[in-house]
Parts: C-alpha cells; structure tokens; sequence
C-alpha cells in the first residue's frame, strides 16, 4: 500500500482533530523525517487543479480541509450560513491574552480600561482560552491562557505564528467610528427640533 | 429615521481616547489635555442627553482628564526647586499616554485575528469518523483529557457547518428499497470484474448492511450472479453471471 | 475553479451525511447528467495509488470513504498509545450531557445531527454518565446524566463550576428563529395554495 494513501486515509479519518507527525510516523513505523518527505509529496499533489481539498497545519496537527477556492460553493449547501463571529470586546480581550498570557482579569483590564467579565466568560465557554493556574499574592487570583482550539479557531500552527503585536502608527485613521460621530450629531439635531 | 446608537460603539474610555486623538490628529506624545478634555466631556453629555447609560468607567476617566488638566495648569515652580526633584516630577499625561499606546497595539492585535478568524472560515474540515470499529482487541480507551478537551470538542460541534442533508437519505433510512440496491450491485458488477464481498458494504448502518446483504440473497436466487471462494476461510468474491 | 474539485470539497464537508447526484447538480448548476460524468471522473483520480479515499455510492448518496486496505492502519491508528484517550465524538456527547442533562439519547443526536449511541456506551463504559430515570412520553426513552465519577475526573466540586456558555443560547434562539420562520413560509404557502 503506497505511504501517501495511507496518510491520505489516516487524515481523512482523523477529521478535524488532525494527526501530529508522530502519530503518523508510529501508524507507518517509519521515521518522522520520512513523515516530511511524504507530507511535502501529498501536498503536491493536493496542489493539482481537480483537487477540492489540502493539508493544512493547525493546532500543532495536520488535517485536510477544502480549498478557499472553494469556499463559495460550499456555502451554498450550508444549513444555517450565519457562522457567528466573536464579538469586538471579546476578539480584544483574547488578543491581550493571547500575547500576555498568563494573565489575570485585573491585568486585563488594566489594558482595556473597561470591566472584562462578560468577554471572559464567552470565551472560556468557547474553549479559546483556559484557566492556566494561579498568580502569586493576595486573593491567588486565576491566571488564563490560549487553548488548543483557539490555534484551531484562528488557522495557526502554534502560538509562534501569531504576527507581531502592532505599534504605534501615527498615520492611520478610523472611518468608521467617524460615521458614529455623525450619526450622534444627527441625532442631537432632531432632538434639539423636537424641543 | 431613528439611529440607534449604540454606546458600545466604543470598547471603553481608552478607545473613545483613541478615537478623539485621531479625529482631531492630536500627538500622542503632547496631549494638549484642555482639548481633549472638553472633547470626551462633549461625548459623555451627548450620552446622557440621548438618556444612555453611561458606564462608570467613562465617568472615572473623565474624572482623571479633569483632575490632568488642573494639574497641568498648576505653574510650574522649576526655578525653586531642588535639581533632583527636577527629576521626580513627571508629566501627568505620562501614564495616560503610555495606557493608550498599550491598549492600541491590542486593538490592532485584535483586527488582525478578526482577518485570521475571516479566513478560517472559509476553510470547511470534517468531523472524524468513528473508528471504534476497527478497535479489534478491545483495548479499553485511555482517559486523559480535562474539561477544556471536553468544552474544545463541543465548540468544533457547534461550530461545524452543516451541509444539508440529502432528502433521499431520510426517506432511505427508514426503508431502502431492496431492488434498488440490486441495481446498484449489478451496476458495480458490470464490467465483469470480480469484487470482493466486504466492499459492497461500505456503510457501517446496520440497516445498510441487512439491505445488501438481502439484495445479494436475491441476485443469487435469481441466478444474476456467483459467489465464488477459492478455499475455506479465503475472501469471497461477487461476480455477475454470464459475463 | 474546477467542476472535480468542488465536487471533491463537497462531498469532503458532507462526511458522513453525503450528498445526492441532485444536490451536487444544484451547486454546481449544471445538469445531472454532467454530475454523471464529473463523479466518473473523480472516480478514476481516486484509483490512483497514491489515494487512499475514494467515492461510495448507495442508494443515490455519494460519500467519501477511506480505501478497504487502509483498514489495518486504521487499526493501527486506534491502537496506538498516542492517540486521544476519549474520541471526540464521546467528548462532544459528554459535553452535551453536562450541560443539558436530564437528556434523551434522540435530543442528543439531534444535536450532534448523527447517531450517538457508540459514544453513549464509551460513556456509560467508563462511568462517566448514568441512566437518571424515564422522560414522559411515547417509548419513555432512557435519561442520561453525569455521574459523580465525571465531577472527580474533571476536578469539579458541582456542575455549577463548569463555565457558562454563551454561544450555545446564542445558536440556539438563531435555531428557533430559523423554524419559526420555515414555519411561517410553510403558513403562507398552504394560505395562498388555498386561495
């Protein structure tokens, strides 16, 4: 039976769960080096026009998943397309997790300047992040890291291939909050009529 | 027309802070604090005049803009005092500025997973299949998973997108219909090519299984095609008859 | 993009549940007859040695399966210490025990959307959940809930120490939108048929 096949089969049963290179090494009982040339040699071929599926790496394991090109067609077979999306104040406190942690509530909001219990609790119910253990000092207040499922939630390898926490730009401007600004004006302006 | 305003807008004072600093191109690094303060106490009036509730948040930090800007209008005694007090005397936007630094890098941070969260989701994957056919000996599964295994696992449930599911499959479920996989076996069968037994069972659904098994008891009796075993315990093998 | 690709992606993403010569026909906007054709196509590319799925048919449904010899390195794989200890599949049922306990076995799968009862013995194998009594109604279906095991295992004092989840109510008030909305369609429809 030839080694990509088997590999083919190993990750399509493995799902979404995906499998390390160790996992298929051990199945293959061959070295992980050769679990590489093999992975490189399946991606090539998953690289070929008539094929809808690829093998990404996520999570620190390697799953098939369908092609972005493809994306479009599959959305048309889904039952409910309103996939939803973490909400900003959650997406903000994950992100200071994500590059600080382990870090306490306090911490947290410390940065955000605003209470952040609610946005923790989604996504601790979201399994994105995970109780780490306990700061030292008063109270042993709880220490919160990422999870495994937040590398999977946000396509990563492992947390070494976040993007470098921005800087400071000068430059940059925010149409959309300019919006806001009007949209109060207006509103400031039929309330003052309505007097 | 009727907006509505919604006052998390903002994700807090720092980022309504934000928001003023680059409506009115302020620097950062020179807060002229007399400006900004009456632009944030404008925001806050605004709030309270469309009866919004003001979280107290908003309150604490115009409190500290307030407290800044008496502080900065405090002459300074820098002739009098002692050099080294020189020193220990800070800017009081020091800290301000350098929370509102902090807070954008996240806010950045925070925009670009919400392109990586974008992308993710036009990646479909599929749930794993159920291999606890192939666990032969038994062998009793290891338990060495926590709660957030747990919580991780029901988050890919909730999160998987759902294709539809084929009508048919509902209806075949409950009674697929005999003769129709009869056709579909000799279909496979037809160009004369033997095949072995236990692929004409792909499915695991016992139901699947009983109504093929049925369909090839039939196309025996009716003579459509053989079973042939080369010795005891060997594989069997389907081929159609007369090809 | 091409016709096999999609054809490759969808039926990738459907799993277990496949799909239909029609719905195929459908997304692609394309006759059934080109369907046809497209799947004799896919079939050949999965001959190949180097793939290790390819495509089942039954009854007018189109799945992906792993290749009969794979089987032994599926075995193998599900032997194999480094495998996860409870599958997913048992970890999402069990996840849905805790937080909906009194449950039926039929509530269960309808929200898994697949047949639950291999994971349910896995379950009740390791003790993590019980029979708690009958639900009312036609059959009296069996009730499941979590064992004290299941407390001690995950570290918990009471349920109550397992974190919220908000997303589920969020998906869930979506779902009950979704039906009453079909509803309504279905109201209106008999209403003008009527006419």
């Amino acid at each position: 039976m030839n080694e990509v096949a088997i590999i083919e089969a190993l990750l399509f049963a493995a799902g979404e769960e995906g499998l390390t290179y160790k996992q298929l090494a051990d199945v293959l009982d061959v070295e992980e080096e050769r679990v590489y040339e093999l992975i490189q040699r399946a991606k090539d071929m998953y690289d070929a026009d008539e094929r809808g599926i690829m093998i990404v790496e996520m999570a620190g394991t390697l799953q098939l998943a369908t092609k972005k090109q493809c994306a479009p067609y599959l959305q048309k077979l889904v039952e409910s397309p309103t996939t939803s999306s973490l909400s900003q104040a959650a997406l903000e406190t994950l992100a200071i997790i994500a590059y600080r942690q382990p870090i306490t509530r306090a911490e947290i909001e410390q940065i955000r300047g605003v209470k952040s219990d609610k946005p923790l609790q989604t996504l601790l119910g979201k399994a994105l992040i995970k109780e780490v253990g306990r700061a030292e000092g008063t109270g042993r207040p709880i220490l919160y890291g990422t999870t495994k499922e937040f590398l999977d939630y946000f396509g990563l390898k492992t947390l070494d291939e976040l993007p470098p926490l921005p800087q400071w730009d000068e430059q940059e401007e925010e149409r959309e909050a300019d919006l806001f600004f009007e949209r109060l004006n207006e509103q400031l302006q039929e309330a003052g009529e309505q007097r | 027309m009727h907006y509505h305003v919604k006052l998390d807008q903002f994700e807090g004072p720092l980022d309504l802070l934000l928001h003023l600093i680059h409506r009115y191109e302020i620097d950062i690094y020179d807060i002229p604090v007399a400006q900004i303060t009456e632009q944030y106490m404008a925001y806050i009036h605004a709030m309270k005049q469309l009866q919004l509730d003001v979280a107290s948040e908003y309150l604490v930090m115009a409190a500290t803009l307030i407290e800044m800007k008496s502080k900065m209008l405090l002459p300074k005694h820098e002739e009098t005092l002692e050099d080294h007090e020189l020193f220990i005397e800070e800017d009081p936007r020091e800290q301000l500025m350098q929370q509102l630094i902090e807070y954008k890098k996240f806010k950045e941070a925070a925009k670009q997973l919400r392109e990586r969260e974008e992308e993710r989701a036009l990646l479909f994957t599929k749930p794993p299949s159920d291999l606890t056919a192939y666990a032969t000996n038994g062998a009793p599964l290891a338990l060495d998973v926590d709660v957030y295994d747990m919580l991780g696992a029901l988050a890919k449930l909730l999160r998987r997108k759902k294709l539809q599911k084929p009508l048919h499959t509902k209806v075949a479920r409950q009674e697929i219909p005999i003769g129709r996989r009869m056709e579909e076996i000799l279909q496979i069968l037809k160009n004369g090519e033997r095949m072995n037994f236990y692929d004409l069972f792909p499915y695991d659904d016992r139901e699947q299984i009983v109504v093929t098994f049925l369909a090839l008891l039939e196309l025996m009796k009716r003579n459509e095609i053989i079973v042939e075993q080369e010795n005891n315990f060997a594989d069997l093998y389907i081929r159609r008859k007369g090809d």
